[in-house]
């Protein structure tokens, strides 16, 4: 698997590290336990096309999010995090 | 009060033996260690991309890379390691840390590298051969030019690798982690010995 | 014992350098070849038929192919150290003194007694061990299995470590290519004439594929004129590689293939200072399977005689490698390429007994060609074969219209049509596609960027496979962004292709569809009958196509059969799934450099160096090489010099090298604000120049990680992390700031090998450090006080960071300095610290102290464990959010009885503790219900002149006191311990603050 | 029809004319009482031990393709019962009293073969780790050794001792670990079940759940109709969030790609089962030959049933840090299965939220070893509407509770375990 990093180019899989499903996010401070279970543990599991989480360590330490589908492997898409690159916020 | 001397020990110190490896006949590679640098990590802060840029192009001369790219200056060489980040390379000496605190106040925080990497310039005609073993990146002249860089992996890892400016031939130079610099140093041996080897370290940048 | 003289050579022609004569021995007996041959075609030039014995019935088998599909002839190449089970004999090329063994035989190959198994062939059908064996159950272990084990296997592998060496390299390309017959060569002329990077890949050690063995014209030159003249142009292009003995061996995502290169198989022995193998990964924008196409058996009896052979490898001998596999041959073919080979052993003047064609009407060209050579065509087929080791006899023969014929002849060319090479183009899972008009799969649903052309795509004739090649190679170009001129197409006639299908002959006597693995016509009856019918119950019921040939030859033969009795078509009965890699790879290949002490790379610390001077003793932590204790001259064992480190610290003054530490600079305006999220407990609080110790949980609320993290300045913190967390919880970190965090202005870098650490300890700690510290810096209790960290200068100028932080519970600092000053501090101390009888200690006096002081490390932060669990509970924030805070308060995280931190002791002073024991009530019998917990850390300790430990216990902190049995039936131990407050020494802590 | 050595010398006689279908090949009726998704081992296993131990024969199972067409075919066969926590060692341990009278039960050879698993240390830590596991082991009644380097040097004197980067100090044997024969077990539970009247119902896809109006399942659709039944037992590790998914839940699971590998047959090398402590990489050697090997996860989600280059040389650098002699035995066949990766590691055997449904799920990479007393305790919750003791913590609860099983020590995060 290759994956485009959006700041250091197409890269080999042994680059990346992978989390998991981009999609839950962390409840608020207050959300209580069940929130909070339900992002920890219980995954859509999607057969198909995932929104994931991805870090570049073994280049520019960025967390990308990427388009994947789980059946194929295909990658249609690789985008920053938030965080990555932020020093361009407002810019 | 005993008189202490503070020799500073490259991490292939002891790694290192100048003169040939592997085959033997014309060296296809050239490994020769850079022991007096500092390196300056440059991280620009949230939203100060544009005024550390500023900074920098009135520190070098020159704007900071926003690509992988390593852009070379009179005195320094500016090395792209991240979004937001640049390395600042130069003699030692020349761009402290102390030096460049001033210059980024505000806009950047930096992070001394000095003596976190070793730096290794690999040439020779077989270098990209044996290169190609270790770094899964494509060096090819179109695809990785003079000026290009990448924050990579190498042997799991975590490398820093461009292409200076060429000496007949082309020119890497890759800085590695101080600590895994002995095992990495060992494996590239490995790598290039098949092609015959000059080694030899150097004070400075050339 | 000296072989035949190459009595099966031709005179003249072929690819072989007669020049150079190679001396080499099989099963003991020398012969010689010539360099161009492989070991097959040696044989064959020597005249020897028998080569191997079969998996299961070990019946002799010759030579079959005259590739990578034999399924027949393989060997043991090279010996002791070397030695190579299973190899091909088709494809090893000869050198000057190969060895080879004929395997899977006792006591010899003409004579295997185990041969044997072919009398008891009708009780040892497919599948027949599923059936039997049962009773007594204790015999399976006893006898069955190690009698089954004995005969299956083929070859043996060696039993010492392989002393060659292998590598592993990257390599680009726009277009690469799987074969250089004329389809692969067309298309690396078009996509190197365009101006793309192409990288063509061929399995053998020369190029032609095909081309090698049938010749042809092309645009009006020989065959090898051609090719020789495209090597050069191809030869001439910068951006153009061509890979011989190379196999495209798997497809991966992304673009990415893997290929083996053979690179010095070739020779006895490695050159120095080169690999046997190199694994290549390539990265290409395209692929193109020209791998050619697999020539197909028929399922006769007597098939596997030696001296059957597939009609386009007798061709192959013959043109190739001027070897004649008989004198007298006959042809079985079912299509018109099978008549090439007659024509072939005509010219090679060779005799031909008859063609025995299955089609109805054979060609007026070709019965001329059968008049004027004097022999009969046959219309109908082989329906037995009879011979034996020494080769075939007769053949007989099933004439259409019932009547029989019989032909005397010492060698069988076979040909049942054509298989394209669907492996590659299937191995994403697609699911090739059946072609009436050839009756063969074609690829369909190649994975992303690959395509499949000439004759691996179906397209059998010349010119077709040099045109569907060019084109091909000129649209991989193009979609690579390349369009130079590709000049003018290479062009050749197409020869005619007819073909009528036949898969099995019925007759009697065994039929073999997977030659190796002894699997029948009849095997593939039964497991229909039996309900395994789908064509992956068929392959695991009867190991048809499982292989070391993987089914190259067999499994199209094998599903047509099943289509037959099931009364499916061959479409529906459908294909197995197929599987990389293409070629068997050797495992060597596949770790290449990383081996032995080379497996994973290793990270050594400012001070191993000189650790390793002093006779250090290290121990692998990680990757780290660790200083574990520091032997000295008259020490028997590694106790007394762990015992001494530690006496010396708590005495005096120690040193120990804490490099390994994670180190990360955390800098920017929020970056107190950060750490507040990401410890349990609060760091915005923590005044520059103060270190606080903090922990940090995972987002279920399980302890993560421990360290002392300081504050250098306003904006920025020195973090640390436990030495195997460090790459983790880089990770981890930037997670929040990158994901959970990005409001927040913080900047993390790693700064672990910027900076030599150590941690010096011991009352005379403060005296050692004035020695080499600016006498202008304040070292007292008031001017650097418990848990102060700042920067100091060193005597001689350099920068250091101290820190006042105490793992071992005494007086201590941990100071820090550029990592290519580590060694001169080190080596500074010793100086120093003489007055002092300073120390240098390792990790074992670290982890004895530790636990006198009952500091949690590793053992006990397991991840499964609480903060409250650890007894640091109370360092829960209850004022702000931070991760792991929600989970960690499930109710079985906070019930009453989970199992807490505790310290134990022997009652009995004398008695040494050991991890792992568990905890079990005092006077009950242990057993899973009352097994409350176990030692997790241990150490003799010197101040207590006993052992000690730490241990997880149910409510153990409630029980202290309490006498429990510390039962470890592992090593045949069980004694009283007493649980104990954690920490053992100095639990009011005067010594770290004085 | 009964298999031995004298009813294969009969058919022999026949030129083995006579042999009948090893299970039926059933059409589905309208209704069953049970009905078991998946005819996997473990789903097979449950028909058999329903029918077998429970009394409930008027049972089908439901297989998408062919029968041991998922992970029950595609795993490196290693059977054990060397768990370390509550909950694990028990079950795995039920679950290996099974193996060992399984052919009986059977009468099929499932070839289980008790040739010893043993796990390599190479520190003290990890040492001290399986002491502690071993004694949990022998607290449970299951055997346990601990060896030291020497005698390693004897059982196994070709690892790389003395030349390696991480050197093997010793190992956790259990002597009563082994392999068995993984078509066989499909193969022999469909035979036995099927004899007791299971329909095993191949080509048949579950596409829903027939639920009434309180939400209780009442029956399965499927690409071969509806069939009615009151209790849906699903055992479709690798694809359980999707069936799930059709009955409206989500669980904590993830998909994740396990590849394994095999080599050419060679003559015996390996006595017993091996497991690397330092690197990713365990072995054995098949009956026929070849050495069935594998390593990590590749560790990213998915269902391709298939993986990348990555972790086959990280696992062939494994063999080569290990057993450096099989440098020259070459790699015929790697493949990839889908694992159901829980969030602890340990699997889910119970009552769903969904009356009626019942779970067997998240087996990780373990699902193998576990496929006898799998079936056995899945049977008894699917019978007895409650959990076999020996099952008791494998619910689905304890995620929310905080009770995980998580013998690796790694949390919620799938990949790491």
């Amino acid at each position: 698997m290759r994956i485009v990093c959006p700041f250091c180019g197409e890269r080999e899989l042994g680059e990346y590290t992978y989390l998991g499903d981009a999609k839950p996010q962390r409840p608020a401070a207050d959300a209580g336990e069940d929130a909070v279970y339900d992002y920890v543990y219980l995954r859509d599991n999607i057969a198909g096309v995932m929104s994931e989480h991805w870090y570049h360590g073994g280049g520019c330490r960025a967390w990308l999010k990427v388009t994947r589908n789980t059946l194929t492997h295909e990658i249609s898409a690789v985008e920053p995090t938030a965080g990555a690159g932020a020093a361009k916020v407002g810019v | 009060m005993a008189e202490f001397s503070w020799d500073v020990r490259s991490p292939l110190d002891r790694a290192l033996v100048v003169g040939p490896y592997g085959s033997t006949g014309d060296a296809g590679v050239s490994l020769t260690e850079i022991r007096n640098f500092d390196l300056i990590q440059v991280m620009a802060r949230r939203g100060k991309a544009a005024e550390t840029a500023k900074a920098a192009k009135a520190r070098f001369g020159v704007a900071a890379p926003e690509t992988p790219k390593a852009v070379g200056t009179t005195d320094a060489t500016l090395i792209w390691s991240g979004p937001d980040q640049f390395l600042v390379l130069s003699k030692g000496g020349k761009h402290t840390i102390e030096a460049l605190a001033p210059v980024f106040a505000g806009s950047a925080s930096l992070s001394d590298q000095s003596h976190a990497r070793a730096l290794i310039s690999i040439s020779g005609a077989k270098a990209r051969m044996a290169l190609a073993k270790l770094s899964s990146i494509d060096l090819h002249p179109d695809v990785f030019p003079v000026g290009a860089a990448a924050a990579t992996s190498m042997d799991h890892t975590s490398v820093t690798l461009w292409r200076g400016r060429d000496r007949a031939e082309a020119v890497f130079s890759l800085l590695v982690f101080a600590t895994f610099a002995e095992s990495l140093w060992n494996t590239t041996l490995d790598a290039a010995a098949e092609y015959g080897v000059a080694i030899a370290h150097a004070a400075d940048l050339g | 014992m000296v072989g035949s003289a190459q009595t099966h050579r031709l005179t003249s022609g072929g690819l072989i350098d007669r020049s150079t004569p190679l001396s080499f021995r099989f099963d003991g007996k020398t012969f010689t070849g010539f360099q161009g041959d492989t070991l097959a075609s040696a044989l064959v030039a020597n005249g020897v038929k028998l080569v191997g014995r079969s998996f299961k019935y070990h019946r002799p088998r010759g030579i079959l192919t005259a590739g990578s599909e034999e399924p027949n002839a393989l060997v043991e190449l090279r010996s002791g150290a070397r030695r190579e089970p299973n190899t091909k004999a088709t494809t090893a090329e000869l050198y000057e003194g190969l060895e080879a063994a004929s395997q899977n035989r006792w006591p010899s190959l003409s004579f295997d007694v185990m041969a044997i198994n072919q009398l008891f062939a009708p009780i040892f059908v497919a599948g027949f061990y599923y059936k039997t064996f049962m009773w007594p159950a204790k015999f399976w272990e006893a006898i069955y299995e190690p009698a089954i084990r004995r005969a299956a296997g083929l070859g043996r592998a060696a039993s010492v470590p392989d002393p060659d060496h292998y590598d592993k390299a990257w390599a680009h390309c726009d277009v690469v290519i799987a074969g250089s017959g004329p389809a692969g060569l067309t298309a690396a002329l078009a996509a190197g004439r365009s101006g793309a990077r192409v990288i063509l890949c061929e399995e053998d050690f020369v190029l032609g594929g095909r081309l090698l063995a049938d010749g042809g014209m092309i645009d009006g030159l020989p065959a090898a004129e051609w090719i020789a003249r495209t090597r050069g142009e191809l030869a001439a292009m910068p951006d153009v590689r061509i890979m011989t003995r190379t196999t495209l061996f798997g497809v991966y995502d992304g673009g990415t293939y893997g290929a083996i290169e053979r690179v010095n198989d070739h020779l006895p022995v490695p050159p120095e200072h080169q690999v046997r193998q190199r694994l290549w990964r390539i990265v290409a924008k395209r692929c193109l399977v020209a791998a050619g196409s697999i020539e197909r058996p028929i399922v006769f009896a007597g098939n596997d005689t030696p001296g059957v052979m597939m009609a386009s490898a007798m061709r192959s001998y013959i043109s190739r490698y001027a070897a004649t596999p008989a004198g007298r041959i006959a042809l079985f073919t079912n299509n018109e390429d099978g008549w090439r080979t007659v024509e072939t052993a005509i010219a090679a003047g060779l005799q031909v007994a008859a063609v025995i064609d299955a089609r109805p009407d054979v060609s007026p060209a070709h019965r001329s060609l059968a008049s004027k050579g004097g022999f009969p065509v046959l219309n109908g087929s082989v329906s037995a074969v009879d011979g034996g080791k020494n080769g075939v006899r007769k053949i007989a023969v099933s004439l259409t219209g019932g009547a029989r014929a019989e032909v005397e002849a010492d060698g069988l060319a076979v040909s049942g049509g054509w298989n394209p090479a669907v492996g590659l183009t299937s191995y994403h899972r697609g699911r090739p596609k059946w072609r009436d008009d050839i009756a063969a799969f074609v690829p369909d649903g190649a994975p992303p960027g690959m395509v499949a052309a000439g004759a691996a795509n179906g397209a059998f004739g010349l010119g077709a496979c040099l045109r569907e090649g060019f084109e091909a190679g000129a649209a991989a170009a193009q979609d690579a962004g390349r369009s130079g001129n590709i000049g003018s197409m290479p062009v050749a006639d197409d020869e005619a292709f007819s073909l009528t299908p036949l898969w099995h002959v019925a007759g009697k006597g065994k039929a073999f569809v997977d030659q190796q693995h002894d699997v029948t016509a009849s095997d593939v009856e039964l497991a229909q009958r039996e309900g395994f019918q789908s064509v992956e119950h068929l392959k695991r019921y009867t190991t048809l196509g499982m292989a070391t040939d993987q089914g190259k030859t067999s499994n199209v033969a094998g599903l047509a059969i099943m289509a037959a009795v099931t009364g499916k078509s061959i479409p529906e009965t459908g294909t197995t799934i197929y599987r990389p890699p293409y070629v068997p790879v050797a495992i060597g290949a596949f770790a290449g450099h990383h081996r032995d002490e080379n497996f994973h790379a290793t990270r050594l610390t400012p001070s191993h160096h000189w650790a390793a001077e002093q006779g250090a003793v290290f121990v692998d932590t990680g990757l780290w090489k660790r200083a574990q204790w520091y032997p000295r001259a008259g020490e028997t064992d590694w106790l007394q010099s762990v015992t001494r480190e530690v006496k010396a610290v708590r005495g005096g003054v120690g040193f120990c090298d804490v490099s390994t530490l994670g180190k990360i600079d955390v800098h920017g305006p929020d970056a107190g604000a950060f750490l507040d999220r990401v410890y349990i407990n609060s760091f915005s609080s923590l005044a520059v120049g103060k270190a606080r110790y903090g922990l940090m949980l995972r987002e279920d609320g399980i302890v993560y990680d421990d360290g002392t993290t300081s504050r250098l300045a306003e904006d920025h913190y020195f973090l640390t992390t436990t030495t195997a967390k460090a790459g983790p919880v880089m990770q981890h970190l930037e997670f929040c700031r990158q994901v959970l965090l990005p409001e927040l202005d913080v900047q993390l870098t790693s700064v672990s090998d910027q900076w030599a650490q150590f941690s010096i300890a011991g009352p005379k700690t403060r005296d050692l450090l004035k020695e080499i510290v600016d006498p202008a810096e304040d070292l007292s209790n008031e001017g650097f006080p418990f848990m102060g960290a700042r920067e100091v200068k060193l005597s001689g100028g350099i920068k250091a960071r101290l820190f006042r932080i105490s793992f071992s519970g005494e007086m201590a600092f941990e100071i820090s300095v550029p990592a290519r000053y580590g060694e001169a501090l080190v080596r500074n101390l010793m100086i120093a610290g003489k007055p002092f009888g300073v120390t240098p200690y390792g990790t074992e006096a670290l982890g004895v102290m530790r636990i006198e002081k009952g500091h949690v490390a590793g053992p006990e932060l397991n991840g499964t464990t609480t903060a409250a669990d650890l007894g640091l509970g109370k360092m829960m924030s209850t004022k702000k959010d931070f991760i792991g805070r929600v989970m960690a308060g499930r109710e079985a995280l906070t019930a009453p009885n989970r199992q807490v931190v505790v310290g134990i002791k022997p009652t009995d002073k004398a008695r040494r503790l050991r991890s792992g024991a568990h905890i079990i009530p005092k006077g009950e019998v242990p057993g899973p219900d009352n097994d409350q917990g176990y030692v997790t850390s241990v150490c003799f300790s010197p101040v207590l002149d006993q052992w000690i430990g730490l241990s997880l216990v149910e409510r153990g902190r409630e029980r202290i006191g309490e006498i429990v049995r510390a039962h470890d039936p592992l090593r045949g131990e069980e004694y009283d311990v007493e649980l104990c407050n954690s920490v053992f020494y100095d639990p009011e802590g005067g010594r770290q603050r004085g | 029809m009964k298999y031995s050595i004298f009813s294969l010398a009969r058919a022999a006689l026949s030129g083995h004319k006579t042999w009948k279908p090893t299970w039926r090949d059933a059409a589905p009726k309208d209704r069953y009482d049970v009905v078991i998704i998946g005819g996997g081992g473990h789903g097979l296993a449950t028909a058999w031990f329903l029918a077998s131990e429970f009394g409930i024969r008027n049972v089908a199972v439901l297989e998408k393709g062919w029968i041991g067409s998922g992970n029950a075919g595609r795993n490196t066969t290693i059977i054990r019962s060397n768990y370390g926590l509550p909950g694990n060692t028990g079950f795995y341990e039920l679950s290996m009293k099974l193996w060992e009278r399984m052919e009986q039960d059977l009468n099929y050879n499932a070839m289980v073969s008790q040739r010893g698993v043993i796990n390599l240390y190479h520190s003290d830590a990890q040492r001290d780790a399986f002491a502690r596991r071993g004694n949990t082991m022998r607290i449970n009644g299951i055997d346990a050794d601990l060896l030291d380097q020497a005698a390693l040097r004897k059982l196994m004197p070709f690892l790389n001792f003395d030349n390696a980067r991480f050197p093997v100090q010793g190992g956790l044997l259990q002597r009563r670990g082994g392999t068995a024969r993984h078509d066989a077990v499909v193969w022999g539970y469909a035979h036995a079940a099927s004899e007791l009247g299971v329909d095993i119902i191949q080509n048949c896809e579950v596409t829903g759940f027939v639920r009434d109006a309180n939400g209780k399942v009442t029956g399965v659709e499927t690409s071969r109709g509806k069939i009615g039944t009151g209790k849906v037992g699903m055992a479709v590790a690798g694809s359980s969030s999707r069936v799930a998914a059709m009955a409206g839940l989500r669980l904590p699971i993830e998909s994740h790609v396990l590849q394994a590998f095999v080599s050419e047959a060679i003559k015996p090398l390996l006595p017993n089962v091996m497991t690397f402590g330092a690197g990713h990489f365990y072995v054995s050697q098949s009956d026929k030959g070849g050495l069935v090997f594998g390593g990590d996860i590749d560790g990213y989600n998915s269902y391709a049933q298939r993986g990348n280059l990555p972790v086959v040389e990280d696992v062939c650098e494994g063999g080569m840090a290990l057993i450096p002699m099989i440098g020259r035995v070459r790699l015929l066949r790697q493949w990839g299965g889908i694992m159901d990766m829980s969030m602890d590691g340990s699997p889910i055997i119970d009552k769903s939220p969904v009356e009626g449904l019942y779970l067997n799920a998240g087996w990780c990479y373990g699902g193998f070893k576990a496929t006898p007393g799998s079936g056995f305790v899945f049977a008894h919750l699917i019978a007895q509407d409650q959990s076999h003791k020996e099952a008791a913590r494998f619910r689905l609860d304890r995620f929310r509770r905080g009770a995980m099983i998580d013998e690796k020590g790694q949390g919620a995060q799938p990949n790491l375990h």
